[in-house]
């Protein structure tokens, strides 16, 4: 990685300005962003700003050929095969909102079988939920082995003809494992579901080819890969969209309104209902092309090794625990500290200037298999070095010091 | 804003050795509290005789700040009233904000949780206790059932 | 108003280096930006951007405090109880979406009656298509007198133990009609049903206040008052939003969850799943305070009479009819143009700089009403003054004398 | 970029007194056709004999440039084979469009429409037509019911 990566992020020299240098290691909550993304959305308010598609005048085509631009580039960032598969949203959460109530709540019958895993974020639980007790469909989960994989075995022994959808997360956002989302797929499509990828940890961190992946759906988040806040994406195939029922009603969504009927314009526009994230869009556009000159491949490898640095550094502090998994770990770095609660953690780092997530990372089912209440997660991106790893090792050493047990004191009547 | 304000000796014992730990068996009031933004977790439980907190407790899993401070609070709130224990309350949510005032004897060991206001990110794990006591009392269906049928 | 406040728009000085000046007159579809609120979203990018709500650093904490102040700059604009009334979404229509699904799926019942208007956007249609195709519930409309007005009586006609919802749009979006929402709110509650107000086209432009109006509900967008593209909020009385089951499921908006179950945040967190659009808000609240600095009521006072103009200066012109209501107009102003077709008039007046709108304005049934395919619209907001009046009118002179009709011409075989 | 680049007395022509205006009875083919962004509304019926398109109509409404080219088309079309129309209706979106090109004789009065490549938004209504009569001829259905049972 460019060792002056940092100065792409402005973010990083104003906090400097404060006194003390930004250590910043919770990407996988959101990334910071580059000068090229801020400006980006600033020009096209200052420069292009209009509504889109209905236009009858200039400003508003250029506003619509830059939204649909963004479009066009976010499909080849993850291999889609055509600008059409790819609808906007607000973020991951809704794309798989959208899946659950478009496709859910019109498909799904009581008895149907869902498939989830032990590795969830609640976005990929709660939507089920939801749609379960208004369909009556059964969740199910792929369960989690000790070194903190997917046990695949889990999914053949529960898949079956009435599994309607199998949805699984791609990269864990606690664990940092990579789940084998090819397989997943095939085996969901053999049973005659469909398949859906949470790719809100994929798609910033390594390059994605949904095709090669072979999924029915992929989410992802606009603001975790360098991208501004309110836009996301899922992808589909094209044929499943068009089969689709609606989601949100509204302007830009219709062919034909009548007072009590309505029929829908074609994919994706059917699903973009209202007024759309259009500054959001160009913004993403900026960051998917950002990404794409650094290069994901490398994106990956540096991450990875400093995944696989940070695991290890922090491994030889005593009382430490490393929730990672052996061979196929990412930049996730979650731990614990005994005696020490992640939420002190994190504040004993942020006075070193090393902001880290304390949680349950929205994945409390997971917790309570690895039987914690939290954890305290370092997620790694693009602006992180081992410097960044050292600073952070020390910081906890420092952290424990001062957390030592220590006998019932007399300060205390 | 150093560590050593927020992490105090009389927080970490606090922490390490909590007070009143464990919940009433027939408690006149209860009820559990999350601190949503890092899954702290605290029940509180209390036994009103003659009108006045014959007994306070709490259980629950958290950080040092929420569970030194529901320790704390569950010293504090004992041979008080119920008006008495809100007003503390709410002198102690003035502290940990940060409100100018003078924070004497009658804070107790709570005393030592000043330091909470130079830490934004903490202030609700300090107060997790006392919402969440609050919030027993102020439950719509009254004193628990236990309480009615003494 | 200020004679230099296109000044504070960027956008103009900008598209005039291109040659001639931006007349825009789309406001009623997305307004212009002023410089304070595109450098508030700058500015967090580049300053304080983390994820909010979960995070235990301090530049969380600030990304988190940024995003609460928007919240209760939201509710002081208009006049909200408490800042946990407004809920943020990402423009009128998933406020008003969110209506349809959280409380429509979960309480209407097949023969419920859900009480629209004759001059609706598809915003507050197509939602109410989808739930009623769900739930069996019915959907009536109040109707439009031959003044572009709402007939009450109509109204009251219909109204009964049957009716659970009224939602009504506070000003037409195509006919600028100011609708008497108090007195529609008052009915519908004496009825036992709930009401709803459309305020994408009120908030921008007058001053609103929802406890005066009395309504359950009140939806606005961002982008219609100066704000980023991607929020908007949703008012709702509090105690409803507590009774209410949650739309979105995800993360920030649960409590506890379990592998099939979950239980929720308090309001308005519940309905706020996922990471939000923390740059949007943060540029709302400047959008906001910008607004209050013009002040709403001159704000109100400016658009009235530049439409009131401009309705007068355009029926001059032979052949031009208006659809505004005689007293009750405000900044837009439809109209059509014999022989000429609204999407001929916005190319003729784009080659003169003149921005307006052609077409059925997501208002199809209205159109079907008013016996039109379309109509070209301009709107008017405080950046226009008289002279984008005249422009517009002798433009549009220009055009009708293109069309003037012709015998058949010998030009073609 | 001028007005009169765009609404020629040739296309002012066809929309004032459009050509083959109405609907075949029992076409071989028929399509309706929606310009999302503005509203215009065109319905197309082709009636087909010994495999050469023997009648072609359209009917609807909208802006001068939808209705023109579709008068334009349903006369191009006229005594050509289905092969023959898709390809002048690729031909005609590469004009619109501005593609560099050719275009010559057998464009017709369509020539007149070489005028709205320079006008990005109005490509949409110059194409709604052609884009109607290749829908018409794509139906999954294949021809009508109506030619069948002749
Ligand atoms: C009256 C009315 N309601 C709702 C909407 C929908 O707004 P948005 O597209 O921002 O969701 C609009 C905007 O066109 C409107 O004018
Ligand atoms: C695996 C995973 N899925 C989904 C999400 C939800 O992303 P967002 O909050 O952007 O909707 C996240 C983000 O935390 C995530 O890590």
């Amino acid at each position: 990685m460019r060792s002056d990566i940092k100065n792409d992020f402005p973010i990083f020299a104003n906090w400097r300005e404060k006194g003390k240098p930004l250590i910043y290691l919770d990407s996988a909550a959101t990334t910071q962003k580059p000068a090229r993304v801020i400006d980006a959305v600033s020009e096209y308010y200052s420069r292009y700003n209009a509504n889109v598609h209905r236009g009858t005048y200039e400003l508003s085509q250029l506003a619509t050929d830059l939204y649909e631009n963004s479009r066009t580039a976010v499909a080849r960032f993850i291999n889609a095969e055509r600008a059409e598969s790819i609808v906007f949203t607000r973020n991951a959460t809704e794309s798989l909102n959208l899946i659950a109530y478009a496709w859910g709540l019109n498909n799904l019958k009581k008895g149907d079988e869902v498939i989830l895993s032990d590795m969830e974020h609640h976005s990929n639980l709660v939507p089920w939920h939801i749609i379960s007790r208004h369909t009556g469909a059964v969740l199910k989960f792929i369960r989690m082995n000790s070194d903190f994989q997917l046990d695949l075995q889990s999914l053949k022994d529960n898949i079956g003809p009435r599994t309607k959808v199998v949805s699984v997360v791609h990269v864990s956002n606690v664990l940092g494992t990579i789940n084998p989302v090819k397989e997943i797929c095939r085996l969901a499509h053999e049973a005659g579901a469909i398949a859906i990828v949470d790719g809100a940890q994929s798609a910033p961190h390594m390059p994605v080819d949904v095709r090669e992946i072979g999924c029915d759906f992929y989410a992802l988040s606009g603001h975790k890969m360098c991208g501004p806040t309110g836009i996301g994406a899922l992808y589909a195939r094209y044929e499943l969209l068009e089969r689709m029922e609606p989601f949100l009603g509204g302007g830009e969504m219709i062919n034909e309104v009548f007072p009590t009927t309505s029929n829908y314009a074609k994919p994706p526009y059917k699903f973009e209902a209202g007024t759309p994230n259009i500054a959001g869009a160009v913004g993403l556009k900026a960051a998917v092309e950002y990404l794409e000159a650094v290069g994901l491949k490398e994106v990956e490898e540096h991450e990875i090794a400093l995944g696989d640095y940070a695991a290890r550094r922090l491994a030889e502090i005593e009382g430490v625990r490393i929730f990672r998994p052996k061979t196929t770990g990412t930049g996730v770095v979650s731990f614990t500290v005994e005696n020490v609660h992640p939420h002190d953690i994190s504040t004993i780092l942020d006075s070193e200037g090393v902001a880290i997530r304390a949680g349950h990372h929205c994945a409390q089912p997971l917790m309570r298999k690895l039987q914690v209440q939290s954890t305290a997660r370092a997620s790694f991106y693009i602006y992180n070095d081992k410097s960044d790893v050292e600073v952070l090792a020390s910081a906890l050493e420092k952290g424990i010091a001062l957390f030592r047990p220590r006998k019932k004191a007399d300060v205390t009547k | 804003m150093s560590l050593n304000d927020l992490f105090t000796e009389i927080i970490l014992d606090h922490y390490q050795h909590p007070h009143n730990h464990g919940l009433i068996p027939n408690p006149t009031y209860s009820s559990r509290g999350f601190n949503e933004s890092c899954g702290d977790d605290v029940q509180v439980s209390v036994l009103i005789k003659n009108g006045i907190i014959a007994d306070a407790r709490f259980s629950g899993a958290g950080c040092s700040i929420s569970q030194a401070s529901a320790s704390i609070m569950t010293d504090l709130v004992k041979g008080k009233s119920i008006e008495e224990a809100k007003k503390l309350a709410s002198r102690f949510y003035d502290m940990v904000k940060g409100t100018e005032g003078e924070y004497g004897e009658e804070m107790g060991d709570a005393i030592s949780l000043q330091g909470v206001a130079k830490f934004p990110v903490r202030v609700k794990c300090a107060t997790l206790g006392w919402h969440t006591l609050e919030e027993a009392f102020a439950k719509n269906d009254g004193p628990n059932s236990s309480e009615e049928t003494k």
